[in-house]
């Protein structure tokens, strides 16, 4: 450890840094530090150049540690672990210091700025002399796949690995297959028949030798690791294990119960409708009021549920679309039809979406924008009136409160997390947001892979999204679970516990602490292990450990004393 | 055993202890006899007859062997820890107040103040109205007395002099004892500042005890519950140390039916005793509502009894601020 | 107090010339571009708006149709061609109609053929009646003087009573509009002292349509200013020197000199205007309902029997002459009582008007406001 | 009191969540204390007590341990086990004479920057009014004079 040579460089990352942190400044004083033979601050170390720069140094002036003080870890940690590679260095030889996001984004005094970057330098270099050559293990990828939920995304990724020759399980919660999509009418903003899109696919994914369907099923559990699940699925009053190596999650959504916004009295006027109940009206090809006769006015309510302080925060991204097909339905049942669109924002964002609110215009839908947080009111119609109710509306585009003749109030329920979906997130090990939506690794960069490497996610369970989308997402994944499949072994972490069984005492401490089963318990040695391939490297197991026997790799106590001491 | 050309010189001595470290070396029965045959016993204040002079008198570096038990609580223990060590080419933390601070180490969670007031002021077994303290100085008519000065706090040994191996245990297991002696007498000793006379891993690793699932629901004291005897008895909810502390002592409270208190210290990577037991006791605590955790944590009364009972002033943060 | 929207108003102004007002997404670049667009008068959203949901009486009593004079940048930025100056321009022909009581408006915008079949009507009336009075007072042969077929003191009395008759409705109407955007709201209400003070703003919008000047586009104001000068002159020439005007042959060039220049400035510009609607050379041409064009082809048809008659005079052709003449009042009578009480002529009155009002809603206002600020503060 | 008194604190962030709510207060620039030194772990479960005692010998005048919210924690249950840990090592610290603002717990998401942004003002604010931890200057003056 005395010989250590350690290379520290600080990223300007433009000006996001240096316009804050005196980068110079960290780089002479990490200078100062014990091994540390060269400290240079760059413009953009992640660009090739500066990578390039590292690589030199590492084998010009044979660095074996490298400090790179820059943007988080979480953002190019990968991509500097690949300059050492590259330069023969051990990747886990590198350790980074966060000073822009958690540095010189968040602080605007140059002098305090600079002292933290430097602190958090210090802390990484005393913290990289104790780090360790650490090797990839590899395991077997089992090309079998695990999808939940039949729904129009599970159904596409079913049928991509299907075609592709893969054995998929798919596991349907219902009694048929076509999810929320085979409740629809016509789709918007190009009108194809939603049943056209969805009975082609049920087909094709039960016809498919490769593709087991279970009906009225449930995965009961699911172990093991990337690569190589172990799943129960309960089905037909039996449990059935499977062998898989992917996961994808495609559990849909659940349709916002409009019964819960109290002012439209949603199940007690038969006046008052959701967006799914009239879609079923349309599919039955009679639109009727709660009186039967054909209405003179119809009118849609956007934003049921969703963007509303009291319900969900956020946009539910189809009704706004949806709501417009209605306007097109509606005047092609009804031409002389009034069709009254009250929203609070348009949201049309898609490709033909602007295009489609246009030609809502067109064919005369009259729209109207009520504040977010309020709901319109009904108003009983008197005698003389020709509709069946008025709906009071505070038009925000003119300020006038307006009463809208109104027989028939389509409610545009929104999307939520389905009930379950905490469940299904203990079940396969991934997290839920504020809404109760499957988090993705990355929303950016890694839309459909989660923190649960093997475990995919697409569909409406991440979060409200359009059929295209889902589908985007589903081929997407089974992209990510077929370029596994193709390597036939998977790179796996090199970060995991392992115990020392000259120090272990069969204590059993850590034995059920573990969420994943990965510690076993030899009772003839009376000792501990890790199984390295199941362990996730979470270190609940390490800091339990009494009498310190087992090392978190890469977070050992010693590399965290140093950085204690570094950055105090 | 081969006679050595020349006779061992060894010291015994004692500092903040109880005594109890001076009677395992008596407790290891005739082997203390060999001992005496081998070796000069120069200073052993439990057994034999011995002054200060008769230690400042030797040459520096005569003693082969200081074998100290107790901690460095006054200016008395700290003189004669410097003195011997000058005196001895081996010096021994002897027994957990030595080596780890022990039982007086509890002392550092109060102040000197605190202490005195409690010993020699407000306390049942004073006579009202006494207001007796002990000075470090007195003046009587034939001149000045000196008493020892009570320190602020508790120290271990080797915070006061070079400590060359340390000897756990309160007390340390006889059979230890031997083991130590027999190795300084063959000179076939490990590298300085090793932990001797003890093992690599913890009292576990000697329990006979079962240990299956790790949740506990409640913890005990040991009156409390009726004991499983063939049970792990952190399992059974009663707070043993055993897991924690180092092994080498024989099992000898978990064998009693009394959980392990913690004496040998800290296995041997464990940098903070009862940071250590407060990690591993509470992650096996089976719940995950936050009060009913309060609740359940709080039957652990004395947090420190159970954390540092002999380990206070090793611990990290060595004493309350 | 909550307002009853009536989905079916936009169909109606859409007899009254209006299109795609459903197309209107509430942008408001058409209200950002209007140099006119001003609290409190914010439009054309706001009027887009009230259209849209059907606020039938909102609408009535609106004014802003009025202060546009379209210049047509609102429909030229709007990104959903909802045609917002054109909707303001059916707005004003559908206020007019409003403001009428006796229906008659609204007929006429509403069906061509009524007003065709109206101007024929009338038109025949006219020249029945005054070929059969030429007839019985003098020689057709005789164009002025003693014996003159139509003599101009008798067509004179006939321009006043005429006149007198149409004013009439004409000022019904304008009470009408008076009641509608001012007297019928309390909050609108202006005390006398405001009226006549604010007086000034109805003879400076009459006579220059100075606010027209202001739009961003100079050219469309020329035009109407040009056109709208000649027309009053060749108004007060006919109502107080007609005998001067008729008579001749010789020319009398201080009256006659006016009179050329009235009417060549009359046919340039409707030509020009018909020209441009036949083009559709600028925004405000694009759109052109029926009444557009009876209103231009019928003026230009005047302006030039009014030319014809009285260069067949002046050049000794009386017979041709009166024959001219009497075509020239089969067209002037049709025009005048169709258009000034009941059709486009009657924004001369309303247009000013409304800029009176405005100004006198805008004093009303803030009289309401200064009153009112320190009460809302204590509540 | 401690007028101009900067305090260092050491944060132990869990990889999943705060680590990455405090991420995401960078990016969106929420602007926070400068006294925060964090240290990144993989999850609240590898907080080990003794990093938190460490801290305090090393001179950390505040330690903030944050994990995932109850729930939602990335190895299932890793933060349970920080839950459970630190009432035990308060009382501990307790013992210690260790105020108790000093050591605190906040479960903060990665959808949390703002809330983490205000953790850090606040606990930097709380510890401010403490003044200093006086752990380092009373054992390095335990040594300097018995």
């Amino acid at each position: 450890m005395d010989n250590q040579k350690i290379g520290v460089y600080v990223c300007n990352c433009g000006t996001n840094i240096k316009k804050v942190v005196d980068c110079d400044e960290v780089a002479a004083k990490a200078l100062e530090q014990d091994g540390v033979v060269c400290a240079k601050s760059y413009k953009y170390m992640c660009s090739n150049p500066g990578q390039e720069m590292i690589i030199k140094d590492i084998k010009e002036q044979g660095l074996d540690r490298v400090v790179v003080s820059a943007c988080s870890p979480r953002m190019h940690e990968a991509t500097f672990r690949g300059a050492l590679a590259k330069a023969g260095l051990n990747p886990y030889f590198l350790e980074m210091a966060n000073i822009r996001e958690q540095c010189s984004w968040v602080h605007v005094d140059p002098r305090a700025a600079t002292d933290k970057a430097s602190d958090l330098t210090r802390g990484a270099v005393r913290r990289v002399v104790h780090h360790e050559a650490l090797e990839k293990r590899f395991v077997d990828m089992c090309p079998a796949t695990l999808v939940i939920g039949g729904g129009i995304t599970g159904l596409t990724a079913a049928l991509e690995l299907a075609e592709s020759g893969n054995q998929v399980y798919l596991v349907e919660q219902s009694d048929r297959l076509g999810g929320n999509l085979a409740n629809v009418d016509l789709t918007a903003p190009y009108l194809d028949s939603a049943r056209d899109l969805i009975r082609e696919r049920i087909l094709r994914a039960t016809r498919n030798p490769n593709i087991t369907v279970f009906m009225n099923a449930k995965v009961e559990s699911l172990d093991g690791y990337v690569g190589n699940f172990r799943a129960r699925i309960a089905a037909d009053g039996e449990t059935v294990p499977v062998e898989i190596g992917s996961v994808v999650v495609a559990t849909g959504y659940k349709p916002f119960d409009a019964s819960r916004v109290k002012a439209f009295g949603h199940g007690t006027n038969p006046n008052v409708i959701t967006s799914f109940e009239f879609e079923a009206m349309l599919r039955k090809g009679r639109i009727v009021t709660g009186q039967g006769r054909p209405p003179r006015y119809v009118t849609v309510i956007h934003c049921v549920g969703s963007r509303s302080e009291e319900f969900h925060p956020y946009c539910s991204r189809v009704c706004c679309m949806t709501a417009l097909k209605y306007g097109q339905e509606i005047k092609a049942a009804l031409p002389d039809a009034f069709v009254y669109d009250l929203y609070i924002d348009m949201h049309a964002f898609g490709k033909g979406c602007e295009d489609f609110y246009k030609q809502a215009s067109e064919i005369r839908t009259i729209f109207m924008m009520f504040q977010k947080n309020t709901a319109p009111q009904i108003v009983a119609a008197g005698p003389k009136d020709d509709c069946e109710m008025f709906l009071r509306v505070d038009d925000k585009l003119s300020g006038e409160e307006v009463d809208i003749p109104t027989d028939l109030i389509v409610l545009m329920v929104g999307m939520e997390a389905r009930e379950d979906s905490g469940e299904v997130a203990r079940l396969v090990n991934i997290s839920r947001d504020k809404d109760g939506w499957f988090i993705e690794s990355h929303p950016k960069l890694d839309p459909v892979a989660t923190t649960t490497d093997g475990v995919y996610i697409a569909g409406c369970c991440q979060s409200p999204k359009d059929i295209n989308e889902s589908v985007a997402q589903a081929r997407a994944a089974t992209a990510r679970i077929m370029a596994k499949i193709a390597k036939g072994r998977i790179e796996v972490d090199a970060v995991f516990a392992e115990v020392n069984q000259d120090d272990c005492s069969g204590c059993r401490v850590c034995n059920d602490l573990c969420p994943y089963g990965a510690i076993d318990f030899d009772p003839e040695a009376k000792r501990s292990n890790v199984i390295s391939a199941m362990c996730k490297a979470c270190g609940a197991c390490v800091t339990a450990c009494p009498s310190a026997a087992i090392k978190g790799r890469h977070f050992t106590d010693e590399q965290i004393f140093a950085q204690i001491e570094g950055v105090l | 055993m081969e006679t050595a050309k020349k006779k061992l010189q060894i010291a015994l001595y004692w500092g903040a202890a109880c005594g109890g470290c001076d009677v395992a070396v008596l407790d290891t029965n005739e082997f203390i006899l060999d001992v005496a045959a081998l070796a000069d016993i120069r200073l052993w204040p439990i057994a034999i007859d011995g002054k200060y002079k008769d230690v400042e008198a030797m040459e520096d570096g005569e003693l082969d062997l200081v074998l100290f038990n107790g901690a460095v609580r006054n200016s008395e223990n700290e003189h004669i820890a410097k003195l011997l060590r000058r005196k001895s080419k081996v010096m021994v933390a002897f027994g957990s107040c030595a080596h780890i601070g022990g039982i007086p180490g509890l002392a550092n969670q109060v102040t000197k103040e605190e202490i005195l007031d409690r010993a020699y002021l407000n306390n049942p077994s004073i006579e009202p109205g006494n207001r007796t303290v002990p000075l470090p100085e007195s003046h009587v008519e034939a001149g000045s007395l000196e008493i020892p000065y009570v320190y602020k706090r508790v120290y271990k040994l080797d915070d006061i002099v070079p400590i060359d191996y340390y000897v756990p245990g309160c007390p340390p297991l006889p059979a230890q004892i031997k083991n130590v002696l027999v190795a300084v007498a063959t000179g076939n000793l490990p590298a300085r500042g090793s932990v001797v006379g003890a093992g690599h891993r913890t009292v576990c690793d000697d329990c006979k005890r079962t240990r299956n699932e790790r949740k506990i629901k409640k913890f005990y004291r040991p009156w409390q519950i009726i004991q499983q005897p063939d049970t792990c008895l952190l399992e059974q909810g009663i707070v043993c140390a055993g897991s924690a502390t180092r092994s080498g002592c024989g099992v000898r409270c978990p064998n009693s039916n009394m959980p392990c208190r913690g004496c040998y210290g800290p296995a041997p990577n464990v940098k903070d005793q009862g940071a250590k037991i407060v990690s591993a006791v509470a992650s096996i605590v089976d719940s995950k509502d936050p009060a009913e955790i309060d609740r359940i944590l709080e039957d652990i009364p004395d947090i420190m009894g159970y954390a540092y009972r002999f380990g206070l002033a090793a611990s990290m943060l060595q004493r309350r601020i | 107090m909550a307002v009853q929207a009536d989905p079916r108003l936009v169909a109606e102004l859409e007899t009254y010339g209006a299109q795609d007002v459903l197309k209107c997404y509430h942008c408001g670049n058409c209200t950002a571009v209007c140099p006119f667009s001003k609290e409190p008068f914010i439009f054309p959203r706001k009027s887009m708006r009230y259209l849209q949901m059907g606020l039938r009486e909102k609408l009535k009593a609106n004014l802003e149709p009025w202060l546009c004079y379209y210049c047509g940048e609102c429909s030229e930025q709007c990104p959903r061609e909802a045609e917002p100056g054109e909707t303001m321009m059916s707005m004003r022909r559908w206020l007019t109609a409003q403001y009428d009581f006796t229906g008659i408006s609204n007929l006429l915008y509403r069906s061509w053929w009524a007003e065709l079949a109206g101007i024929l009507l009338i038109a025949l009336a006219t020249g029945f009646g005054f070929w059969k009075f030429g007839t019985s007072v003098g020689d057709i042969h005789v164009y002025d003087g003693p014996n003159a077929f139509l003599p101009s003191s008798a067509i004179h009395a006939f321009d006043w009573t005429m006149a007198t008759i149409l004013g009439t409705f004409l000022l019904v109407n304008c009470v009408r509009m008076w009641w509608m955007t001012m007297g019928k709201d309390p909050r609108t209400r202006a005390t006398p002292g405001m009226y006549v003070h604010r007086l000034g703003q109805l003879l400076l919008h009459f006579f220059t349509q100075k606010r027209y000047s202001e739009c961003d586009k100079k050219a469309p104001w020329r035009l109407h200013i040009v056109l709208m000068l000649s027309y009053v002159t060749m108004l007060v020439l006919i109502m107080f020197f007609l005998p001067v005007v008729q008579a001749g042959p010789a020319i009398n060039w201080w009256a006659h000199a006016l009179g050329y220049a009235a009417s060549a400035g009359l046919i340039v510009t409707v030509a020009m205007a018909l020209v441009g609607r036949i083009r559709k050379s600028q925004t405000h041409y694009k759109h052109s309902h029926e009444t557009d064009w009876i209103f231009l082809a019928m003026l230009l048809y005047v302006a030039v029997t009014g030319v014809l008659q009285h260069a067949l005079h002046r050049l000794g052709h009386p017979y041709a002459a009166n024959i001219t003449y009497l075509a020239h009042l089969m067209g002037v009578v049709p025009m005048l009582v169709l258009e000034v009480p009941f059709s486009k002529w009657a924004h001369m009155c309303y247009r000013p008007l409304a800029m009176y009002f405005a100004a006198l809603q805008i004093d009303v206002m803030e009289a309401r406001e200064a009153g009112a600020v320190p009460e809302t503060r204590t509540a | 009191m401690a007028n101009g008194f900067e305090p260092k604190i050491v944060g132990f962030l869990c990889n999943w969540c705060s680590y990455t709510g405090a991420d995401l207060a960078g990016t969106s620039r929420i602007k926070y204390a400068t006294n925060l030194r964090v240290i990144r772990t993989m999850c609240s479960a590898r907080i080990d007590p003794t990093f938190i005692l460490k801290a305090l010998l090393e001179g950390a005048d505040g330690v903030l341990i944050c994990g995932c919210h109850p729930g939602d924690c990335h190895y299932v249950e890793g933060n349970y086990k920080a839950m459970r840990r630190f009432p035990l090592l308060k009382r501990l610290l307790d013992a210690y004479g260790i105020e108790n603002e000093r050591v605190q717990l906040e479960w903060v998401s990665a959808s949390e920057g703002r809330r983490f942004a205000e953790v850090v003002d606040r606990m930097t604010e709380q510890i401010k009014a403490l003044g200093p931890c006086k752990v380092r200057t009373a054992l390095d003056f335990d040594m300097a004079e018995r």
